[in-house]
């Protein structure tokens, strides 16, 4: 019995906080949860879940690698009578018990309205992506989507930065071959905490202004101190963790819970 | 040359090869003929395995024609040269230390049906081949825990086990001792008995002159004369291999020997390691040669191995005197002990760099300062020196030492001991797969560290080199010392009987 | 001699062969099972075997490519084409025969250009499949510009959640894969001209081995076994992922080395490299059945690593 | 000898030794100038420096090793490591310099564990490093319990953002220690005994070489320069982060056998693994320059190490 819950990483502060959301709310109702960690690997996240199912949990709480992948793990959990519930990142086309996340694209939508305040309405920008990351795809879309409905604004450059060591060596490329950038969207807070001190390096505080997503932080930091960060769109994993356990505690319980729970992000700028 | 006799039938016509700018091979002709044993005879990279291989299909000719039977011949790999009837035993061992003998004797030839092999009637078959043939090897045996001269037993029966018309067998005797060889010497008779043609190559003059019906001469390459046997002497045809005269095949002592009062420089006494070799005491004096014969197995490598630290034995061992612990090379040599090993290319030499790196190797804390920082002048010049000294042909002192013949290989081992100025230099079969010329050189060489002092252990598997050089010899027979020879006892049939423990 | 004396001489073989591999499994079982009752149940046991599945078919065919004293680090972006080929040709409305042929056939394409280039331009097959890792990921990235593809045909999905005879099919297709690439090896002539080849490459060319083509087939076995690891991965998780198998070819690896296969060619057996992936399995498995922390998961795991290859080197240095 | 002859020789000897790689290098900087103006500049030639700083160093490690025939997975683990020791010691209140001793201790410490490993148990050191690898990755996230600690140590993120002579501190610190490598390996009696021993180990035991000591202490000095990669790496991103460096080590492998270190052991050299670990970098930003979407990049990058170890392949044998 208890509450097993397969997290997508343990390498981002993100999924630190909602663990420990979710590790806090269970100790304060009583109830006992397992965590384990994906390492970003689909099959290992299966394996987490078959693992759960062997040792009898009531209830499964995922926060997918990927939300097409996940179905099959979806599927064994039911298949064995255990009820599901996602995080973060939904189950397409799997219907779950419950889903608690980020609305990631209209997250993207607000980073691109935001940018489009700080720089006056034009200019060119760039994006730091990752490609294979399906909330991240949402975001850069909801980006996109905003950003057109500005025509004095062009995407100059996209490139792909996963660690904050490839997004460092991204934003000073993309900055070598387009000096004119005036904004850097970084699909994390690595990203754009990494595109901040390329920034910096090139020499470009008065003229580029960086936005992230996610809002932990260290990021929340760099937007209070550093000119150069000017804001951040901000999830809410505490909230996440919080509201997973207890959906959790209520399905164990037997009661009615609402099939989607969004949590709205929100937008963090300088105080 | 003799024109194509009815007998003929293998006949080469013009074959040249060329490695890059290397050329190995110049217009060589041969003719060999059935039932008879055909030796090629010529200095170290004259070329006689290059022309080996071409016959087993291992290189191909850049140039010239082969006919088998009277047919065009050109095999392009061993399998297909087998097919034609033609089988060989290379010169360098081509076996896999990993698999068993009878695996490696029927390596691509196992009984097998629709690909499955049989691995109980391979296992019969290899038995059989090996029976036949009378060697002393258990086909079950992993080759990688065999002594290299059982490995040239194994590399023997798995080139004899193919039923050929053309026979070829480069260097087989190379470190197999007489008893050893005898075996093979009548397996060749029954092989012409039979009617096949054997070609033969071996640096071993007595054995040549033993076996051969026809001997041909080749050097750097070129063709230069065929002779039957008994029609030329050792003498002759040393001086037509090596392009001039050579008096005599060991230079004599000019100094005598030390007294046996001398104190020896290294005294062992019951060294003992189970399994390997037991209670083995013996005392080397500066200046003095001391030979050590045994039958392959004997346990003549194991004991030097012990002694210069690279295997843990029992007993002491004394160094003018004083009781000494070999725990490691690095102690054998801090103590002034040299030893060139029984196989070069695995532990004597690094192949892939330089001539002058391999001789600087074991002295090289002379040819730095403090620092560790390398002054590269006085390497070079050293190493110079000793090219020189010990007439080592190479193109530079920058050539990879593998691209260098066998002979000139063993020189630079050689050279980088004598680098390190020895007070004991052991040599174990230093002129193994050595041409006479070459042979000759390092005898003088030896002879040359004798009369400055060094102790030296000679360890060798041919009776007439441990006898030409030696003071005194110390013999092996089943990991025991069966005796020591000296003066009187210096002789062939003295020896043989203590290294087949007839004595005692 | 009767087939009862031939298996009890064979388990024997077995246990003296792979002693301490052996033994680490056995130790590892014992503890999971002392400190977790479940573990040691037959749905457990068939948990761990599909887990294991992906890897140890993987291993199979990189057993072949260290015996040739060569490396394949290509298995991991090779397994994720592989579920990108049969999504696709699903996703243009292909059944599941052709799709599965296809499949097999780029794995064996994967696997042919690592053998060229290896064999044919005497690249090193590390360089090469290091380049050919990055080349292969990127490819599988293009028909869906890094997405994942769904796989919606249910033969193919079947293969990773369907019985047979009460034991899952997964299961079924690493028994006949094993037994398949352990006669290859251990029976035939191919086999025997691996070990050859991997044991003195200059003496089977002497004897006459076609050695290029030798390595050729065997990179293109590689290939294959990853294309079989991929489809039962996709199969499992009823989607192709584009990220799917990063890295899994260290797993493979390990597997094969921990099973007593020699990184410098020449030695090494199939039974071997199914134990050591076992070892790597029930490992996995284990820790998360005690639920411990994935950051401690991964110290134990090189640690337990470890500790098996050097009792395997003491056991093997103590037998000669 | 002149010190400007000497310099020539140099020269000289060096685009005779690195033909195939140094063409390939001209090349590729060659096609990314016509095909963006802005590439060729001062600006981004520091750019690129200082981008492939990281990857150059830990390569000169890595070269080491592979010399010795021997290969050092657990780099990118160390990379991580050392950064977070150092987050660490400030997080403790401590100054630069302890700091900075600690860190590299630490490196040297992890370096040891695989030396001792690999020479004194005599396990092969592929596996050693896959295994540490692991454990090294696993101890990294346990202060953090894998959250990113941030650095705040001016004198430690000076090394990543600041200028000296008007040359970045990082481009100054690979020169120091390309410089000092490359006088250790080709100009002393340490570097020679590592070319033998890579060579020839069975001779260069015999030969009096203590060859587990040497062994050890190389494996020693690829965790220093690991350690300060991963100061380097945390001082340009003002944070250690517990995922720094992973799969640097193909990075530090293909740089060091792009430049023409044998994987066999006994060839190569500091010179060739700095043009590897150029090309990489070069490669690396021209595709960022010109827009290259990700997964072309990575095709791409494949596609130029494979053409550029054969150029290379193919010049070392034309020469022979
Ligand atoms: N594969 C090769 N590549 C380049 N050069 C070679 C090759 N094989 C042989 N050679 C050269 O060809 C020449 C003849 O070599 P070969 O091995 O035939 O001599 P050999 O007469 O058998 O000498 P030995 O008595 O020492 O065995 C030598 O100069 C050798 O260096
Ligand atoms: N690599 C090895 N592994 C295991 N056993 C070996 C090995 N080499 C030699 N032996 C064994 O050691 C014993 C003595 O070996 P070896 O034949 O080298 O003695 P030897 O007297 O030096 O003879 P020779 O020098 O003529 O070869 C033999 O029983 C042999 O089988
Ligand atoms: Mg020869
Ligand atoms: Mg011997």
């Amino acid at each position: 019995d208890g509450i097993g819950a397969s997290l997508l990483t343990q390498q981002h502060p993100f999924y630190i906080e909602l663990a420990n959301a979710m590790t806090t709310e269970a100790k304060a109702k009583n109830v006992p949860l397992e965590i384990s960690i994906a390492n970003q690997d689909l099959n290992k996240q299966l394996a987490d879940v078959e693992d759960f199912i062997v040792k009898g949990v009531s209830v499964i709480v995922i926060s997918p690698v990927d939300s097409q992948g996940v179905v099959a793990a979806i599927a064994k959990a039911e298949k064995a009578g255990i009820k599901v519930i996602t995080v973060d990142v939904p189950a397409a086309g799997a219907k779950v018990t419950s889903h608690i996340g980020t609305d990631n694209f209209t997250g993207g939508v607000k980073a691109g309205d935001l940018m489009a305040k700080e720089i006056g309405d034009k200019g060119n920008v760039a994006i730091i992506d990752y490609p294979t990351v399906q909330s991240v795809v949402n975001r850069i879309d909801g980006f996109k989507k905003s950003i057109s409905g500005h025509p004095d604004i062009k995407i100059v450059a996209q490139q792909t930065g996963i660690t904050r060591a490839e997004a460092l060596a991204a934003a000073q490329n993309m900055l070598q071959a387009n000096p004119d950038i005036t904004g850097i969207f970084g699909f994390g807070d690595d990203a754009a905490l990494a595109a901040a001190v390329a920034v910096k390096a090139a020499g470009l505080e008065n003229q580029v202004k960086v936005i992230g997503f996610d809002g932990m932080e260290e990021a929340r930091k760099a937007v209070d101190t550093n000119p150069v960060m000017v804001g951040v769109i901000q999830q809410f994993p505490d909230q996440m963790g919080k509201t997973a356990v207890d959906t959790a505690v209520k399905v164990i319980a037997g009661e009615e819970v609402p099939a989607e729970q969004p949590i709205v992000p929100g937008v963090y700028v300088k105080k | 040359m003799n024109a194509p006799t009815a007998d003929t039938i293998l006949k080469i016509n013009n074959i040249s090869k060329t490695f890059g700018p290397v050329a190995a091979l110049k217009s060589m002709q041969l003719d060999v003929r059935r039932g008879r044993v055909h030796t090629l005879l010529g200095e170290n990279g004259a070329g006689k395995s290059t022309l080996m291989k071409i016959l087993a299909g291992v290189y191909q000719p850049s140039s010239g024609d082969i006919t088998l039977d009277g047919q065009p011949y050109h095999p392009t790999d061993p399998q297909q040269a087998a097919a034609l009837g033609l089988t060989i035993v290379f010169q360098e061992l081509s076996l896999c230390n990993n698999m068993t003998v009878a695996e490696n004797i029927l390596a691509t030839r196992e009984p097998a049906t629709a690909g499955f092999i049989n691995d109980r009637k391979l296992a019969r078959d290899a038995a059989r081949i090996v029976a036949e043939l009378g060697l002393p090897i258990a086909v079950d045996e992993k080759v990688g825990n065999l002594s290299i001269a059982q490995r040239q037993l194994v590399e023997i029966a798995k080139g004899l086990s193919i039923d050929a018309k053309v026979v070829i067998l480069d260097e087989p005797t190379s470190s197999l001792s007489d008893s050893e060889a005898e075996i093979l010497f009548q397996i060749i008779e029954r092989l012409k008995a039979r009617g096949a043609a054997v070609i033969y190559i071996s640096h071993r003059m007595e054995e040549i002159m033993r076996l051969s019906d026809d001997i041909t001469v080749i050097r750097d390459g070129e063709y230069i004369t065929t002779r039957q046997r008994e029609t030329v002497t050792i003498e002759e045809l040393i001086a037509l291999m090596v392009g001039r005269r050579m008096e005599e095949i060991y230079p004599p002592r000019e100094e005598a020997a030390p007294e046996l009062s001398v104190p020896p420089v290294l005294a062992v006494e019951s060294l003992t390691r189970e399994g390997e070799f037991d209670n083995v005491s013996f005392a080397v004096r500066p200046g003095e040669i001391l030979g050590f014969f045994g039958l392959i197995g004997s346990g003549r490598s194991e004991i030097m191995n012990a002694l210069f630290g690279m295997k843990r034995a029992g007993g002491t061992v004394r160094l003018n005197g004083a009781v000494i612990d070999l725990d490691s090379p690095v102690r054998a040599i801090e103590n002034g002990l040299g030893f060139v090993t029984e196989n070069r290319k695995e532990e004597g030499l690094v192949l892939s760099q330089s001539v002058e790196t391999n001789i600087s190797m074991v002295a090289l804390k002379h040819f730095a300062n403090k620092l560790g920082f390398l002054r590269r002048r006085s390497e070079r010049d050293s190493a110079v020196a000793q090219v020189s000294r010990l007439s080592i042909k190479t193109g530079s002192l920058d050539t990879p030492a593998g691209a260098l013949s066998g002979g000139n290989q063993q020189k630079i081992v050689l050279a980088k001991w004598l680098l390190m100025k020895p007070k004991v230099l052991i040599l174990d079969e230093p002129t193994r797969g050595v041409d006479v010329g070459a042979k000759f050189e390092i005898y003088k060489i030896i002879r040359q560290l004798a009369a400055d002092g060094t102790a030296i252990l000679l360890i060798s598997s041919e009776l007439p080199e441990v006898l030409g050089m030696s003071d005194r010899v110390a013999v092996m027979h089943e990991g025991k010392l069966s005796g020591i020879a000296t003066d009187g006892d210096l002789t062939p049939e003295k020896i043989m009987a203590f290294a087949t423990g007839m004595t005692s | 001699m009767s087939q009862t004396q031939t298996s009890n001489a064979a388990l024997l073989k077995i246990f003296k062969q792979y002693g301490g591999i052996f033994l680490s499994l056995i130790i590892l079982c014992a503890i999971f099972s002392v400190m977790n009752p479940r573990f040691m149940s037959v749905a457990n046991f068939m948990n761990v075997l599909q887990q294991v599945a992906v890897i140890a078919i993987a291993a199979f065919g990189m057993t072949w490519v260290i015996l040739l004293g060569e490396i394949d680090l290509s298995i991991g972006s090779i397994i994720a084409v592989a579920g990108m080929v049969g999504a696709q040709c699903f996703a243009y409305g292909m059944g599941f025969a052709p799709a599965l042929v296809l499949t097999l056939l780029a794995g064996a394409l994967m696997g042919l250009i690592n053998g060229v280039l290896t064999a044919k331009l005497l690249l090193p097959s590390f360089i090469v499949t290091v380049a050919t890792m990055g080349i292969y990921r990127g490819l599988v990235s293009l028909p869906t510009n890094g997405a994942p593809a769904m796989i919606m045909n249910e033969t193919w999905t079947a293969i990773g959640t369907e019985s047979f005879l009460g034991l899952p099919i997964i299961i079924w297709i690493v028994l006949v894969l094993f037994v398949f690439n352990q006669v290859l090896l251990g029976k035939t002539t191919f086999g025997r001209r691996a070990y050859l080849t991997g044991g003195n490459r200059e003496a089977a060319l002497y004897s006459g081995i076609k050695v290029d083509r030798l390595k050729i087939i065997i990179f293109v076995i590689s290939g294959v076994m990853a294309a079989i690891s991929g489809i039962l991965l996709s199969s499992r998780l009823f989607s192709a992922q584009t990220n799917a198998g990063v890295s899994y070819e260290l797993d493979a690896i390990a597997a094969a080395v921990l099973g007593g296969t020699s990184l410098a060619g020449g030695v090494g057996t199939m039974v071997g490299t199914l134990i050591g992936a076992l070892i790597i399995g029930v490992m996995n498995n284990g820790m998360n059945m005690l639920s411990v922390p994935y950051f401690y998961q991964l110290i134990v795991k090189g640690l337990v690593i470890l500790i098996a290859v050097w009792l395997d080197v003491r056991a093997k240095r103590a037998k000669q």
